[in-house]
This record gives C-alpha cells, structure tokens and sequence, in this order.
C-alpha cells in the first residue's frame, strides 16, 4: 500500500497551508465558474479575467475561493500559478497534460504528451495511487474548464 | 440475559480481515452495516438450493420460495411491531420508500399550496422527495429549527403544525445521532391533522421499534444498515392509507386485470411491488432480523449506549478543545453516530489518515447539506458504532487521529 | 468453441437437488434464472470480506468497493455494446427501467394527445406504466398487431407509427417465444421521428446484444433473469436522452446539490441512482455476465436453438392434435420460451401435476393479459429454457405430460 | 409429500367435468361479483337470487361462470349447490366454515365450529397439503361473499 508520504507532499501542504491567488475577481468583466465534489462536500469557485494581448487570449488573471482538503486547495493553489498570465490555448493544453497525470483518459490521445512544464504539479502525482483523492485534485481544473467554456 | 459481544463480533466474518496486518475497524455502520455469516449463509444456502420465483408458479418449489419470501415480510413486521404484515411493502431501499410515499400519498393527497413540514435534520431521501413535489404539484415545505445542541426545537411545534398536511421527519439524526421524541412528534401531528411519516432509517437497526407505539402513519427503513443485504428496504403504512393509494411503480404483480384502455390494481402489499421482487435479498432482510431479534434489541441499544458513552469521553479527554463532536452529549437522546471536526483538518484528509490505520469513517456531507450548512461546515468526519464495534475499535479511532495532528498538525 | 454443457449444467448447484429422489426439471427460466457458482460465490465472498458503501466514504475498502460496483457497469454495458458505461443505470428490475423511461422520459416530453406505439405481445411492464402516463398526462396508445402465427404484423407500421413519439416494443415475448426484427423497428421509428424503447429482457440472457447495431434509444433488462441475482436490473439509455431528462427518484447520491429551497442534480447515471444501490447484487450481476461471456452468447443462442426445436418436435410427435404450442415454429426468429395448450386441461392444473415429477413450468397469464385475450385463454402453461437445460429435461416435460392425461383424459 | 390423488378426488373431477348451477341470472333483479385469481388467471362471477321468504333472507337461486382450474371450477360447483336455498345468515355460517377448512383463520374465531354440513365440500379438505391451490378454491367463496355484500 502506498505511504501517505506519496500524497501529502510538503509542496502540497504547503500551497494548502498558504493558498496562491486566493480571492474573488469582479464578475463582469471576469468570467466564473463554480464545481462541487460530491463525494466531500467541497465546493470551489474559479475566477478568470481573460484578456487579448497581440490578437491572443490570454489569461491575465485568476483567483480562486471556496472550500476543500488539502488536495483540492493545494490542486486548486498551483493551478492558479501555473496558469496566471498564460495564452488561453497553453492553459487548456496544460488541463490536458494534468489529467493525464491524474491517469484520465483525455478525448485527443496525443494531447497529454504536449510540452508543457508542470513544475510544482508534478508533486500531485502521488495522488494517483489514492483513486479516490482523484476528483479532489482535479476539482479546480474542471471548474477551471468550464470557465473557459463560459 | 448478558449477551456474548466477542461472539457477535466473530460472527462478521469481514471484521476478521486484515489488511497491511492490521484488522478492520469498522465505524461507518451509519452509512451501511457489515453482514453476519448468519444472513450470508442464508442468502448462499437460499440461491444453491431454493431460489426461485414468487408469486406467479405453482410447482413446489416456487411456493416454498413464495412462503420464505412472505415469511420475511412477517419477520419484518414483527420486529418494528407493525399491525400485519401486509402493512409491509418491500422497497429497493428507503430512498425509494420515502419517494413512494411523496408520490402515491402526497401525489394524491396534496394540492398546490399545502404544506408539508421536515426538520432541518433530514437525510436528503426525505428531503428532495418533497422538492420534487414541490415542483410538479405546487406544495410547499416548512421546517422545524434545531436547538443549539442538535436537537429539534420544539418549542413552536404546534404553530409549524397549523394547516400541515403531512410531517416528515427522521426518528435518528445521520449526523447528529440525535433520537427525536416521535411519539409526541406523531401525537402533534395527529392534533394537527397531518399524517406523520418517520424516517426510521438509522433507528430501526439500534433501537426497539414500535410503530404502534409511536402512532405513526408510515415508518421506512433500509435492510442494509441492519445487519441485511443492500438492495431491499421497506415502507410500513397503516392499511387503511395504503389502500387507498394510487400505486407508484407499474408493471407485473402489482395489477388485478391490464386490458388494452386501462388496468386495475391488486390489493396491498402486491399493489406497491411491480415486478419481480428482491428475493434473494427478502431471505436475508428475514435472517437480519431474527439475527438481530436473538440478541434482543434493548441489549443492542444498550451495548451501543455503552459504546457511545465511551467514544465521547475518550474523544473529549483526550483531545479537549481539538475536537467538537456534533449533537447532543446526553446518551438517552443519542444513538451511536459521532459526526466531529478535528483540528481544522478537512475530514477528507482525517479520514484519509486514519484509513492508513484501517480505520474506516465517513467525510462528507453526509446526505444531509442543509443541515451541513446549518452547522457552518461543508464536510463532517463521522464515525458511527454497532453491535459489533468495541472499546478497542474506539480506541484505534483515538490512536489514529494522532497521525492527523502529525501530518496537519502546524496548520 | 465447443462448449461442455454438461459441465455448464453442473455450474448450477440446485440442479443437483433432488426432492423425492427425483432431481429439479426446471424449466420456468423465462420467468427467473438459477444462479451459477460463479455468481452465488461472487456474491457470498464479496459480503464475506469486501462489502463497503459505494461512492461516499473516501477508506479504501469502500473505494475498492466503488471501483468493483463500476467495474460491474462496465462488464454490463459491454455486455450489450453500449458506447458508455456511464449510458448504464442501475434499477431494481425491469419493471422499475421502464418506468424510468415512461415517467421521466414520457413525463418531460409527452403532452396530452401525443401517442406511443406498444405491441400486441407486450408484458404488464411495459403496458401498465404507459397507461399510467394516460391516465395523468392523457397521452394515447396504439397497438401494432400480432400475425396468426404469432410474429409482429409489420405490414401496416409506417401508418401505425405516424405522429407516434415513442415505439415501445420487445425484443422477445415472454409467452410466444417471438423475436422481433429490432433494428428495423428501430429504423422504422426513428424514420417516423419517434423514439424507440427496447425491452430486452427475454432476448439480452440468452442472445448477442448489440444496442449500437440496433439503433435503439433505450434498452431496459434485469438481472435475475440471465443468472444474476435478483434486486437488480438496468437501462441503457442514450446519454443525451438521459442527460436531458428529469430525475425520477430522488434522494441521496443524485444531487449535486440540495438547499431549503431546491436542489441540483448529479450527472447520468448516478441522477438516476438515489440512495444506496444494489451493491452485492451489481457484483452478482458483473460475476453473471463475466459468466455468460466465458461461454458466448453465440453458443447460449445456438444451445437453445437446438434444444427448442428438439422440445418443439419431440411434443408435436408425440401429442399431435393433443397439444397446442403458441407462437412461431421457425427458430431463427424463436427463443426458448414455449407456451402450451393440453388436452383442454386447464394450465394450473398441467403445472400441478408435472410438478409431481419435479417438472417445473409456469402456468398462468405471463403478466400479458392482453395477449391472453388476443390467444382466447385464459392462462397457458409455459416451459422456457436455458443453458443449464439439456435434452432430459424436455423428455421428463413429455413424459409428465403422461400423467395429465391419465388424471384428467377423460375431460 | 402428499400424493395428487389428494388433491384429484373423483368427486372434484366430478364437478369440474360436470359443473352444477352454470350460467347467468338477469341482473337485476340478481346480484353478481366478479373475482380474479392472479395466480393463474382465473376469473368467475357469481349470481345471487336473494328473496325474503317468511321474513329471512334466502338465497333462491344461484349461478357461476367463468373459466378456471379443476379446483376452482369444481369448488364453485360445489359452492353453488351447497348454498341453493339456504337462508343468507347460514351460507354466511358456511364460507366461514368452509374457510376453517381451508386452514384460512376468519374473523370470530368460534364462527368456524358452528354447525353445517359441508357435504360434498369435504372432498376439498386435500387442498390443504397444496397450499397454491387454497387461493382457487376459495375463488369462488370469496367472490359469493362479494356478492352477498354488493
Ligand atoms: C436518516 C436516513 N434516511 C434515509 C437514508 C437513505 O437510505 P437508503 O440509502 O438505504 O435509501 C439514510 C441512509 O443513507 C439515512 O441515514
Ligand atoms: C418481456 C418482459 N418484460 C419485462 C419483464 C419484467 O421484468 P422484471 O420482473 O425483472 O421487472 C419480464 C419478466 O417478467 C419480461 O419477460
């Protein structure tokens, strides 16, 4: 069985304890979604400013609010990192290469093997081996999905 | 009589399993309770050697089958003292119990704008039923507060009462533990005019059942936290209401003559069962229940008493202002469910972390969001106790949650 | 792939019973199967050492639990090559599957005057919930009928099927052992604009199941029936059909949210799952299927073909005028279900005495009322079969057919 | 196990291959009932002639039809023979015996013992070992009884 070590990462704990971009953003002219995890309650909501810069969207802001475990919040932290300031397109590349970290089949196979850096998300691997803790890490990266379909 | 609880815990075979070396502690019999080889055997024997269909063949052993399958449905009026046990009508669960009622009753009972009252503790089995009623037919629902530790606040009972049609509320809280006065719940209604609908899921499997007693109109119950398979439940319902019922589900069994233009029903229970019935699970509701009855269900209430007298205080000594465990503290108004909050710790990772010791309890919200909402929170850790939990299965849960304040303890 | 039937038959340990020295003829499978070990010990190991809630407790015996539920729902709708696993829902039977589709489905797109075509040969299941659906939503019925050797009489479907908005039909009759052509039902219906609502459950036991080939909207069948256990049974629906669709039942595990004032729901199926399913008995059902896949369905089918042209020739030979047997004589567009009449001799009484030789058949209306109507009887004896039959079985109905004669012959 | 020739005396064949008292009386002045046995399909009707005579209550003529089983068929039979010309409280006084008969427990428990012949009903006393068969032969019974209530 695996350890407990291999989910609660210090770089988890950590964004769990001190969560980035944590807030809400004016709606309009930001765009927001909300996602529930049925299974524990938890409830997060994404905030997006989406703006062109050269012809491209891009997101120029984000932040994130509601409640959750450690994996959600901490999930929910580093995608708020990872995705500030990036092109729209990159972003959704990068839901893409997280869920195949998470081992979830994504709709266009070869899309999981793009180059996109994880950095500190590489550390949720580990929740992998906890099925179940799955639909908390990848709570905030569907919500932030259908904030970009909004 | 004192009762051999190291043998009743022998008889769960699931309890003597083992993983990483370390046995089971099983405290999510709130959420669904393990089978002794009683009922499993039951169920084993029943489809090697007897299974058959009910109701509609005339060879041997279909009328064998036939007469174990009603003979549970006498066990099972027997143990919560109902009537007859044609006031019995066998359900897939009592999700399905309580939308039957809300549908059939309520369907033929209520007209837009009447009032149907629930607590602010309620599963939402006994929740969204009436939402949706509340949709395609107009009603509207009242509800009745909580007191400060989790009991139903009664005090404006009767002014919630005035014009009610129906008062739909649970005899045990999932989350609280909190055991609800239903007699004199029943009686208010009664004063009232309103029918009494008792949810007695988590009550029915602990406690000595009366229907009678309490003067209820319907009762419902799920086999499956009582010891019996999953896939079968129950509505107990004064005849005199069933009878006069639309019925729910259409199909087989449940009709006296189908014609092109129409159809015409048949008497209760069969009117309320379309279709082949859970049989197999029928057998092992039946052995549930004279499983249960040969231990005797006043020991039952006392052992878990006992169990949760214990759990409180273990739990608050050793964890003082750490932990808060919902609901009442008085173990007469309680029965064995401890829904806490540890720490700041959300109760997925507690539960994550007592898993690791084997420990199994319930993270969530429990079915029950409103009530969630009321007590500020999106999530509780439950653990709940049976007959065959221990003050080692306590004192596990205790240990384990020490690994919590390790990992999360900085927070 | 040559299959060792013999070696099936001994899968089904009360086939090894014996009452009065004699051993069980069982031959009421379209009514309910027997179970093989495969699936009684699927079951007795599962609530031995692994039984679990399903989809609310994060410990790793329910998450494993969970993933062998799901797996269950695979196995299922691989089964009958549905596109999903996730088109898959759970229901108690088949009975409750129609009425799925009829109040949910019907509810939200029928209105009063809208018109659904069923058949002639149609069982109680899928007439009753439809004439529910009249009586509230006043919607009408048309009837495609019936050839005099028992087929569905196509000729008139386009006009039959005009304005129609659902075509719900079966894929075998449970009295004449009739196979529809589905998929050019299908076709019809949907060139027509109506939906098509298939039930499968005679046909998806005992042949290869294709719903994509088919072309169909919704697929309902039951466990209990294709040696799985009772106390379950499934619909396959077309996802966007039932995302679109209201709930049925309402409870825990359909929503994703519930306040005071209303409520939201879960995804399909889990929207259409409320309360704790069938758990031990959707590990019985994936134990079943896996069962029947080691066989193939290819072989199951062409067993029973043997088999019933065997019973067909074997009682015409030998009881001429004497003996009536109901529905077509070609196999290919036949299953193993054969409904009789005897000598005048009333079914119930048929049933009694072939039951003194352990003969076991169903005697009665097959929950088809109106297609007793349309035969002019009453009731018919019935003797269906299944891989566990062999050509013994069908000698014993013959033989035991003797014995009616000699009490009743003089009629 | 009980033998068929428990449940198959000659003197049921007799009625069933013979049925006493068939047909239909014009309604009204009759009264009649309709009953159904699921089980296997079977349906009757009964017709009750009830006129006062010297101030009781007499069942003065009797008829059934339907289609059935040999024991319901037979039982009905027997049924109507049993309760030509006899005063309404008597054949009330005879269901209930006959229902003692058939092991079927009846309101007032003392009604069972009271005293009328059974006679050719005896003969269904085998339909006890066959505890299926009870409901056919009480068809028709129950539905006299429906009659006599309409
Ligand atoms: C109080 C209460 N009511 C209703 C239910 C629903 O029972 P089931 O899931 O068996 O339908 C439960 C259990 O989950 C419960 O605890
Ligand atoms: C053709 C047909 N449809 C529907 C049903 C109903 O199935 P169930 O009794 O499992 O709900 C049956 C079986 O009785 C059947 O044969």
């Amino acid at each position: 069985m695996p350890g407990l070590e291999d989910l609660y990462r210090e770089i988890i704990l950590d964004h769990y304890r001190t969560p980035r971009n944590r807030g809400e953003l004016p709606v309009p002219p930001a765009r927001h979604a909300e996602g529930h995890n049925p299974l524990c309650g938890d409830e997060i909501t994404v905030f997006l400013d989406v703006q062109q810069v050269d012809g491209v969207d891009v997101v120029s802001d984000v932040k994130v609010s509601g409640q959750g475990c450690s994996i959600s919040q901490s999930s929910a932290s580093m995608m708020s990192q990872a995705v500030k300031g990036k092109p729209v397109a990159e972003v959704r590349a990068l839901v893409r290469k997280f869920k195949g970290l998470m081992s979830i089949e994504v709709d266009d196979a070869g899309a999981a093997d793009v180059d996109v850096p994880l950095g500190d998300l590489e550390a949720l691997q580990g929740v992998v081996k906890f099925p179940v803790r799955i639909k908390c890490a990848t709570l905030a990266w569907n919500t932030l999905t259908q904030a970009l379909d909004s | 009589m004192t009762v051999d609880w190291a043998a009743v815990r022998a008889d769960f075979p699931i309890l003597q399993r083992e993983i990483d070396g370390r046995p089971l502690v099983y405290l999510d019999s709130g959420n669904t309770s393990q089978k002794p080889t009683q009922v499993i055997e039951a169920m084993n024997e029943f489809q090697r050697t007897s299974y058959a269909p009910i109701n509609r063949s005339a060879y041997r052993i279909a009328a064998e089958a036939t007469e174990r399958f009603e003979g549970a449905r006498s066990a099972v009026a027997r143990f919560i003292n109902a009537p007859s046990a044609d006031e019995i009508v066998f359900t897939k669960n009592a999700t399905e119990a309580l939308n039957l009622i809300a549908t059939s009753w309520g369907g033929a009972n209520l007209r837009a704008g009447d009032t149907v009252l629930l607590t602010h503790m309620e599963h939402h089995a006994n929740i969204v039923p009436w939402h949706m009623l509340a949709q395609s037919a107009g009603i509207e629902l009242r509800w009745v507060p909580l007191t400060a530790d989790g009991q139903l606040d009664v005090g404006d009972l009767d002014r919630l009462l005035d014009g009610v049609k129906a008062f739909s509320f649970t005899a045990m809280s999932n989350v609280l533990g909190t055991i609800t006065p239903v007699a004199m719940l029943c009686d208010a209604a009664r004063r009232a005019g309103a029918i009494s609908i008792v949810d007695a899921c988590q009550f029915v499997p602990h406690n000595v059942t009366d229907v009678q007693a309490w003067g209820a109109d319907f009762a419902v119950f799920s086999s499956h936290k009582m010891c019996g398979p999953s896939g079968i439940g129950a509505v107990w319902g004064r005849m005199e209401l069933l009878d006069a019922m639309p019925p729910y589900i259409g199909g087989g069994n449940m009709i006296a003559d189908v014609r092109l233009d129409g159809f015409t029903c048949a008497p209760v229970p069969a009117k309320f069962e379309a279709g082949t019935p859970p049989i197999t699970e029928a057998i092992g509701f039946g052995a549930a229940v004279e499983y249960l009855e040969s231990i005797g269900m006043h020991e039952v209430r006392r052992h878990e008493m006992e169990l949760t007298r214990y759990a409180l205080d273990t739990l608050n000594e050793r964890y003082g202002d750490d932990i808060t465990i919902h609901g009442p503290d008085n173990i007469e108004v309680r029965g064995g469910v401890m829904s806490f909050a540890f720490r700041d710790i959300h109760p997925h990772d507690i539960s994550q972390v007592l898993d690791e010791r084997n420990v199994c309890v319930r993270a969530g919200h429990h079915c029950a969001k409103p009530l969630m909402r009321l007590l500020g929170v999106n999530a509780t850790a439950r653990a709940s106790v049976y007959l065959y939990n221990d003050r080692s299965d306590i004192d596990e849960l205790a240990d384990a949650l020490d690994g919590a304040s390790d990992i999360f303890g900085v927070l």
